[in-house]
């Protein structure tokens, strides 16, 4: 079904009787081309360049809950290309690239919001670290502006540029990052997979993997068995759980992320702003809500729930930078579980089985990369070859040293 | 948590209000602690032994990561600063367990010889 | 003697204020010193310390009150500080005593003791002190390594309504505005 | 209007101000009660179509009334009026509309609400594009929200504390009250919230009997007992707003959001809560009923007008109807009856109800179909086509226990298909808390007291404590049935679910069309109780509909995750004290008295505070500070307090081998009385921290670590000690606080020095070479360690003292050093003179570098084990084109470079492939008089002479830069060996 606003128009004149359902709800086939564990984000996307762009489209999505029920549907909807690494920064900008074109690629409008991502800097090296992301992030065509205290104080004057703990110097901006409504993205990426007959299967678990000889043959599920000869896992958040079942071990550890939104407030931020001396970063969604968040708690989990002294932590980041939003309350907070890589960065890679793929290892950072994610997945199982963007993403990565750390925290995944 | 402990009602309380009982110090808010993660950690490969490469490569790299049962390592940095092995499931956040790591490390090492 | 001399300043100026029913009391001129027993000798430095004081060795989390107003805090398991907090400081004698069977090391420019005390003592600590403070959970003569306003302190039950509460020197200014501000709210 | 049955003391009249009218109620009032009793009507605007909106509830639950408090920094968006104590003074506005409340220019929306169903706007402004960013968008923002925020920052002060208990109970209704008295009696140690700034729930609002007298009454004495207990604590005014891991609660306390002067206390207190134990007794909330046109100012939960009539006194109008699927209706019809209003029609739903009264017309086996009033309810249809004039309706859908805190830790509520009702599941026990009364399931007075009584002992029984005889309680009997009548529809007509959000019945069946039917998804493409009032009233209608549409039982379809909080909570409340200044605790050198003093500008060092320069008279920019500053202190000496180092003390048997360990580089032969520079890599091989350490005697040993990694190299140290070395005798203690330590570098340091070095100490360069250390005494036997290390290239030492004599040390090394012209020095300078020297800092030691990067691979010791060795062996380190720290200058002397501009080949574009490095330091040497800069830059090693081309795209600046050694100040070192 097209959408546009003269169809909204003429199906409100004629009492809304016409819309469809945004996807069909198959029972799995036998067998298919492709098989992608997990309808999330990355997983649709996947499947969604698959069927668009590569024309595979006998393929299914499986998903052990509800489409859009991991980290798409629990996340702060940022998007940024702002990476210092050439392992990571030409990847983030080929998302931002692909973002900007999302809704003409498929007829969603998930509200795209470029208004803006600004690293709050505080200090003379912090600036200097920022100088240096910045030319690398024009360096591999991104946009970046450093901005001083003045500009700061033209574009955001209800920061605490007096009485500040850490003084307010400067920002690193993006303005072509933002926000996006996220869970429109696994919705319109269904809506566009699933025209091209790609079956997304929901409640529909993994229970174990068909490996012979040394090759993924399939999935067993609670739905019954499903072949294919190439079996993509995307369920950031239960990567290790998954990939267990087929005997991996990942450099991965889980750990809950917390993320925050007020009440509805009339406007009041430019776009995304993130403090550089707290744990805290904020931006208000289409609806009025501040959405925020900061740090992972720092232990694993899979409970998608988190507990108090984070929750603290954050809010007092946010009042050390901004003092007022002190009288807004928070509404609601909320736990995902993030597959903490060692390094920090992902893995969009084949593995030691013949036939069974992996994607995951997004830290805290998968929501940006949804589309180009999808992309180089795509492109990975449809050609066989990384994407160009994606090359170094390699699950054996640390084992010659290959370490790709924006942070420089070395193995300790809940510091990245 | 084994089932056997959930019929005796005090055992119960005991555990819940346990934050992370310290072994030495007992029950102790777990904002005095740094985690570190999978108490594997706690073995080192010998550093010229055989294919130590690939140890070390595994020992940074691999950690076990179950939903489920899970021994880490947590530090006690505002405490007594004490290393400790708690034993906690992933899903429910219950602490099964708390060893001190040097006692651990001790048997291994002991062990070992 | 030399021709030039050494002030020792206090961290707090010696500050004592009565705030809300809490008196907050800088105490000064203290000498800390840290006492690591050695591995093995965890017998041996017992029964040193008994020769020494003629008491035990105290247990984890307790004190001992070896004279007047010197106290001995057992922190860790291998770990105690001596905390000398009057004039009558230990003898030369008894300190290279201790000095000969424990790692001693000098802490006394480490810490800032604050002492509060008074009737709303508990109503004050409860505004940044994690530690159930109840008599039945924490008695007089205990003492705990915690953290407080994102800073580590030492607190020691002298009486049920009096603490002495140590906290890191550099910070200690910090820390003071901490306690105050809790009086402040009461 | 006023009418008072219930006795509830009544406070003096106060005055406050609605929408800039000036009215009268009373202390004890909420917000909601005094509007209600000035006759105002509408009070806000809804979210979506800016439907005229009144009272609806009388607690937390509130959808409707959201108001401004407030003026000024303290405007308080988006507060639910049924909540707000009332106080003298008080200031409250409407929120969400244009206009006035009353005329809402933005109200025209709700005439094209066909268009604008549920999530729309994912479906069009797409087209074309650049209308989104410039058009569309801006539009859809500027309508969004509710409260505005003021923008200026929070004037309030706000705390936080921790409480202990054994038992937490939480709500002081019926339920909450019993437990709280047995649980006492028993001795443990209770604490008992209540969210109201009265006790007593429910009781304050019901015409019921216990104990042969008023319930209320009956409340009050229980609380009067409760109160003479110590081992009580009562906190009203309290709610409990998360359940979180291993018995931990958070809880608000508005201290004095009620008072017309705070008298300079905290607003709200935010407490942290242990509890063994926590009974439940939150009560219930209830639902409305779907119907068309349900939203209009006059309709209100039936539940609310028995609490707006007793408690407070204060009811819409005279004409009430009601409408209810249940038995609780009815009560409401009684209660308003008793007070005089004139109850024109009970409209029950159900086909076989017996009406209880014949005091007032009933409706059975009937709904309503339309309602009438845009500003205020005046008529209602009902199906049979009769119409009723009223200018109050109360409508109860059933009652709902209040389940919100057992799901924060991910228990699944069941369904009680007898009541309607989701309750806690029986997994609840798991977590410590114990529900009773409404909060069970239990709507019933009399039957809920006898259970919540049975319960409770048995709690305290089984739980160990003292269990004394249970008092029998007498009460009224209550009747409780509920009839899953959910909603009613007729034609086209509107009938909400959400209030807040506007979302309609229609929306659920557009929602369900379009295949967004799990529940999760119904609520995200909808919106459906993710409004301020978290759906409290609606969530189970909206499940009721889509059950049916789904043709499933409510029951498979499970409800939403509950989230923490229960009630919003004030982010100023959630950060406490920590703003400002206070974000995070400030840590100062112990010279830091005297260099203010000396007018120092200071500089944030993670948490401590460093005099960046000393500016002196005349000085107009902080370069001439500095450049003074670095010059005088390679001329004469300079004095820098370089306490922030971390320090350890590190003794034992083994303390040698566990440098060995620690230390990428050997340490076990250091001799006594000697320093040694340390690099320390993480396990990962990755450079990790530098410093030096010094050996006092056999067993001990004095490290430094940088200021930024003082707290995680401690934590490793003891890492390896306890779980790497468990049977090693090594001890560890940090002593950065308890040494002042100052830097006295510059050719003359050592004269200085020697003035204050007690007698018969010497220090000429034979007894005290470089890297020399030794423990002494000072001016007159104040014990010190003196070591010869430099980072500025210069001779220098480093001197330190036990802190309480820093700063008196200080003054004491400016005045000996008078004769010298000895400067102190601040970090900038210290900066400039490592940058000279070619020492790599925070900004090469960034944890991304590794010891070839630095130069420094040959310090790894290789025949011996130490932490990172073996990881720093894989290929990836030891590629042949790995970028090497190098000095970089600019071929034309004059240019100035930047931190943070890339290099490329000269010629080249500045493009990724073309990247070879960056600089990561730059300083303008004095000495040389020109910009220099340390860096990385692949294989500089082998390209030293070349030119190559610092790229700082950002600022569209490029500069020619030349390779050098990145020693720009005496390589060979003779100075500091002097």
């Amino acid at each position: 079904m097209k959408y546009s606003g003269l169809k909204i128009f003429l199906e409100g004149l004629t009492g809304n009787k016409g819309w469809k359902p945004l996807w069909r709800n198959p029972e799995p086939k036998p067998k298919y081309d492709i098989i992608i564990i997990g309808g999330g984000g990355h997983g649709l996307a996947t499947a969604y360049y698959l069927s668009n762009t590569f024309n595979i489209k006998n393929v299914a999505v499986i998903e052990k809950g509800w489409l859009g029920s991991g980290n798409i549907g629990r996340n702060t909807t940022i998007i940024r290309s702002n990476y210092l690494l050439p392992e990571n920064e030409p990847f983030y900008e080929f998302s931002m690239k692909l973002w900007e074109n999302l809704e003409k690629d498929f007829n969603y409008n998930a509200m795209v919001s470029q208004r803006g991502v600004m690293n709050i800097f505080h200090s003379d090296s912090q600036r200097d670290a920022f100088v240096r992301r910045g030319n690398a992030m024009i360096m591999s065509g991104a946009d970046a502006v450093i901005l001083d205290e003045k500009d700061l104080k033209k574009m955001t004057p209800f920061l605490d540029f007096d009485n500040a703990r850490f003084p307010i110097k400067g920002a690193l901006w993006q303005p072509r990052g933002g926000s996006v409504r996220h869970d429109a993205v696994a919705w319109g990426y269904a809506k566009g997979a699933d025209a091209k007959g790609v079956d997304i299967i929901q409640n529909c678990e993994v229970t174990g993997f068909i490996i012979k000889n040394g090759r993924c043959l399939g999935v067993e599920t609670n739905k019954g068995t499903i072949k294919s000869t190439k079996i993509a896992s995307c369920v950031a958040g239960s990567s290790s759980k998954v990939m267990s079942k087929a005997g991996i071990k990942l450099p991965i550890e889980s750990h809950v992320l917390q993320a925050f939104v007020s009440e509805g407030l009339k406007p009041v931020l430019p776009g995304v702003i993130t403090f550089g001396a707290g744990h805290f970063y904020v931006s208000q969604s289409n609806k009025g809500g501040l959405v925020f968040g900061g740090d992972i708690d720092g232990y694993n989990s899979y409970a998608q729930r988190g507990n108090l002294p984070v929750v603290e932590d954050v809010c007092e980041g946010g009042m050390a930078i901004m003092p007022m939003i002190g009288r807004a309350r928070l509404l609601r907070m909320w736990g995902g579980i993030m597959d903490m890589s060692m390094d920090g960065s992902p893995f969009i890679d084949k593995t030691d089985i013949k036939g069974l793929f992996f994607n995951g290892g997004w830290c805290y950072g998968g929501f940006k990369a949804t589309p180009a994610s999808g992309y180089c997945y795509a492109h990975l199982l449809a050609t066989g070859k990384p994407h160009k963007t994606a090359e170094s993403f390699l699950l054996k990565r640390f084992e010659k040293g290959l370490i790709i750390d924006e942070k420089g925290q070395g193995n300790q995944p809940n510091l990245h | 948590m084994k089932k056997a402990k959930a019929t005796n009602p005090i055992c119960i309380r005991e555990l819940r209000i346990m934050i992370i009982k310290h072994p030495l110090l007992g029950p102790r808010d777990s904002s005095e602690f740094v985690y570190k993660g999978d108490a594997s950690l706690l073995d080192r490969p010998k550093w010229n032994g055989q294919k130590s490469e690939k140890k070390f490569y595994e020992y940074g790299y691999l950690r076990k990561n179950p939903a489920g049962s899970h021994r880490e390592l947590w530090y006690h940095e505002q405490g007594d600063r004490s290393w400790l092995v708690v034993t906690r499931n992933t899903i429910s956040h219950e602490i099964e367990k708390v060893e001190l790591a040097r006692d651990i490390a001790r048997k291994k090492k002991a062990k070992a010889k | 003697m030399h021709k030039l001399k050494l002030q020792k300043e206090s961290f707090l100026g010696g500050f004592s204020k009565t705030i809300n029913n809490v008196s907050v009391k800088e105490i000064i001129d203290h000498r800390i010193t840290s006492l690591a027993i050695p591995l093995t000798s965890e017998k041996k430095c017992a029964s040193e310390f008994k020769k020494i004081f003629k008491k035990l060795m105290p247990e984890i989390e307790k004190s001992l009150s070896i004279s007047q107003g010197n106290v001995i805090f057992r922190l860790a398991s291998d770990l105690l500080f001596l905390c000398e907090n009057s004039n009558k400081k230990l003898s030369k004698a008894t300190f290279d005593l201790l000095k000969r069977s424990f790692y001693s090391t000098d802490q006394s420019g480490g810490w800032c003791c604050l002492q509060v005390s008074g009737n709303n003592v508990l109503n004050m600590l409860e505004r940044i002190c994690p530690l159930d403070l109840a008599e039945e959970r924490f008695k007089t003569l205990d003492v705990r390594r915690t953290s407080m306003e994102h800073l580590g302190v030492i607190i020691f039950k002298k009486s049920p309504k009096e603490f002495l509460l140590y906290s890191a020197s550099s910070s200690s200014k910090s820390f003071l505005h901490a306690v105050e501000t809790s009086c402040k709210n009461l | 209007m006023r009418n008072i049955r219930h006795p509830i003391v009544r406070g003096k009249k106060i005055t406050f101000t609605f929408n800039g009218k000036r009215m009268r109620g009373f202390q004890g009032d909420t917000l909601a009660s005094a509007l209600i009793a000035n006759n105002v009507k509408v009070v806000g605007r809804s979210f979506k179509y800016h439907r005229p909106r009144g009272i609806f509830s009388a607690g937390s639950e509130e959808p409707n009334a959201l108001v401004e408090i407030g003026r000024g920094a303290y405007q308080e968006p988006n507060t639910k009026a049924t909540t707000v104590e009332l106080f003298d003074g008080l200031v409250a506005n409407s929120q969400n509309y244009r206009g006035t409340v009353n005329f809402d220019l933005m109200a025209i929306i709700g005439l094209f609400s066909r268009f604008l169903g549920a999530g729309f706007y994912y479906k069009t402004f797409m087209w074309p594009k650049s209308f989104w960013e410039k058009i569309y968008e801006p539009a859809i923002r500027s309508s969004a929200g509710l409260g505005r925020l003021s923008m200026k920052p929070d004037p309030s002060r706000y705390d936080k504390g921790f409480l202990h208990c054994d038992f937490l109970i939480v709500g002081s209704g019926v339920s909450g009250l019993i437990a709280a008295e047995q649980i006492a009696n028993s001795g443990a140690r209770v604490l008992f919230l209540e969210e109201d700034f009265k006790t007593g729930g429910r009781l304050n609002s019901e015409d019921l009997i216990i104990n042969q007298i008023p319930c209320s009454e009956w409340a009050e004495k229980c609380v009067t007992r409760l109160k003479k207990l110590e081992n009580v604590r009562i906190l009203t005014r309290t709610s409990l707003y998360g359940s979180f891991d291993h018995g931990i609660y958070g809880a608000l306390e508005k201290k004095t959001d009620h008072l017309s002067k705070n008298q300079d206390k905290p607003r709200q207190i935010l407490w942290k809560i242990y509890a063994k134990h926590c009974v439940l007794a939150s009560g219930a909330v209830e639902r409305s009923i779907v119907f068309p046109n349900n939203d209009r100012p006059g309709i209100m939960l039936s539940g609310a007008v028995r609490t707006y009539a007793n408690r407070f006194g204060s009811s819409f109008g005279k004409t009430a109807a009601v409408f209810t699927n249940n038995d609780d209706g009815w009560k409401t019809a009684n209660d308003l009856s008793n007070i005089g209003v004139k109850v024109v029609g009970v409209i029950d739903t159900r086909k076989n109800i017996k009406p209880p009264s014949d005091k007032y017309p009933s409706y059975t086996n009937n709904s309503i179909v339309d309602t009438f009033g845009r500003k205020g309810i005046t008529r209602i249809k009902l199906k049979t086509g009769k119409i009723l004039k009223i200018d109050l309706l109360a409508v109860s859908g059933g009652w709902g226990s209040n389940v919100h805190l057992t799901c924060h830790k991910g228990d699944k509520p069941r369904w009680d298909e007898n009541l309607l009702n989701f309750a806690p599941s029986k997994d609840i026990g798991k977590q410590n808390i114990t529900p009773v009364g409404a909060a069970k399931g239990i709507f019933a007075l009399d039957k809920l007291i006898v259970d919540t009584q049975k319960t409770i002992s048995k709690l305290i029984k089984d739980l160990g404590y003292k269990l004394s005889p249970t008092i029998p309680i007498t009460s009224s009997k209550e009747k409780y049935s509920c009839a899953p009548d959910w909603y009613f529809s007729f034609g086209k007509k509107s009938a909400w679910v959400d209030l807040q959000n506007d979302v309609t019945k229609k929306d659920i069946e557009l929602s369900f069309k379009e295949g967004f039917r799990s529940v999760e998804h119904l609520k995200r493409y909808t919106t459906l109780g993710m409004a301020t009032d978290q759906g409290k009233t609606s969530n189970v209608l909206g499940l009721a509909i889509m059950s049916d549409l789904e043709k499933k039982h409510i029951s498979e379809l499970g409800t939403t995750v509950f989230r923490p909080p229960y009630v919003p909570v004030a982010i100023g409340a959630l950060a406490g004290r920590s703003r400002g200044k206070d974000f995070k605790p400030i840590r100062l050198t112990p010279s830091h008295n005297f260099a203010q003093k000396l007018g120092a500008v200071f500089v944030e060092a993670g948490n401590w505070l460093r005099a960046q320069w000393f500016p002196k008279e005349g000085e107009r920019t902080w370069r001439e500070s500095v450049d003074r500053e670095v010059l005088q202190t390679r001329r004469s000496v300079g004095i820098c307090d370089v306490t922030t180092l971390g320090k350890i003390d590190i003794q034992g048997r083994d303390a040698a081998e566990f440098l060995n360990m620690v230390y990428a580089n050997a340490f076990a032969k250091l001799p006594i009385n000697k320093v040694r520079y340390g690099l320390m890599l993480r396990e990962d091989g990755i450079s990790y921290d530098d410093g030096t350490t010094a050996r006092f005697s056999e067993t001990h040993f004095v490290m430094t670590t940088t200021t930024a990694n003082a707290v995680l190299v401690y934590r490793n140290l003891e890492f390896v000690r306890q779980c790497l070395m468990p049977d090693h005798d090594i001890h560890l203690i940090s002593t950065t606080d308890s040494w002042a330590q100052f830097a006295v570098a510059g050719p003359n340091s050592r004269k200085l020095l020697q003035k204050v070095v007690d007698k018969p100490k010497d220090l000429s360069n034979e007894k005290f070479p470089f890297m020399a250390c030794t423990e002494l005494t000072i001016c007159g036997g104040v014990s010190a360690r003196l070591f010869r290390i430099s980072f500025s290239g210069e001779l220098a030492y480093e001197i330190a003292v036990p802190t309480q004599y820093g700063n008196s040390l200080f003054k004491t090394l400016l005045v000996a050093g008078k004769e010298f012209n000895a400067i102190p020095y601040g970090t900038e300078a210290l900066g400039v003179m490592r940058i000279e020297k070619g020492h790599a800092a925070g900004n090469e030691l960034n944890g991304q570098t590794t010891a070839q990067n630095l130069g420094m691979s040959k310090l790894i010791s290789k025949k011996s084990d130490c932490i990172g060795n073996k990881l720093s062996e894989r290929p990836e380190f030891n590629k042949s084109d790995i970028k090497i720290m190098m000095g970089f200058q600019p071929t034309n002397k004059s240019q100035s470079i930047e931190a943070g501009s890339h290099l490329i080949k000269m010629g080249a574009k500045p493009v990724l492939e073309n990247d070879e490095g960056w600089l990561s330091s730059v300083a303008f040497s004095p000495i040389l008089g020109h910009s220099i800069a340390l860096g990385f830059i692949k294989r500089g090693d082998l390209r030293l002479g070349e030119k190559v081309l610092a790229v700082n795209p950002l600022k569209n600046k490029k500069v020619e830069v030349e390779i050098v050694s990145p020693h720009f100040i005496d390589p060979e070192g003779v100075k500091l060996r002097a």
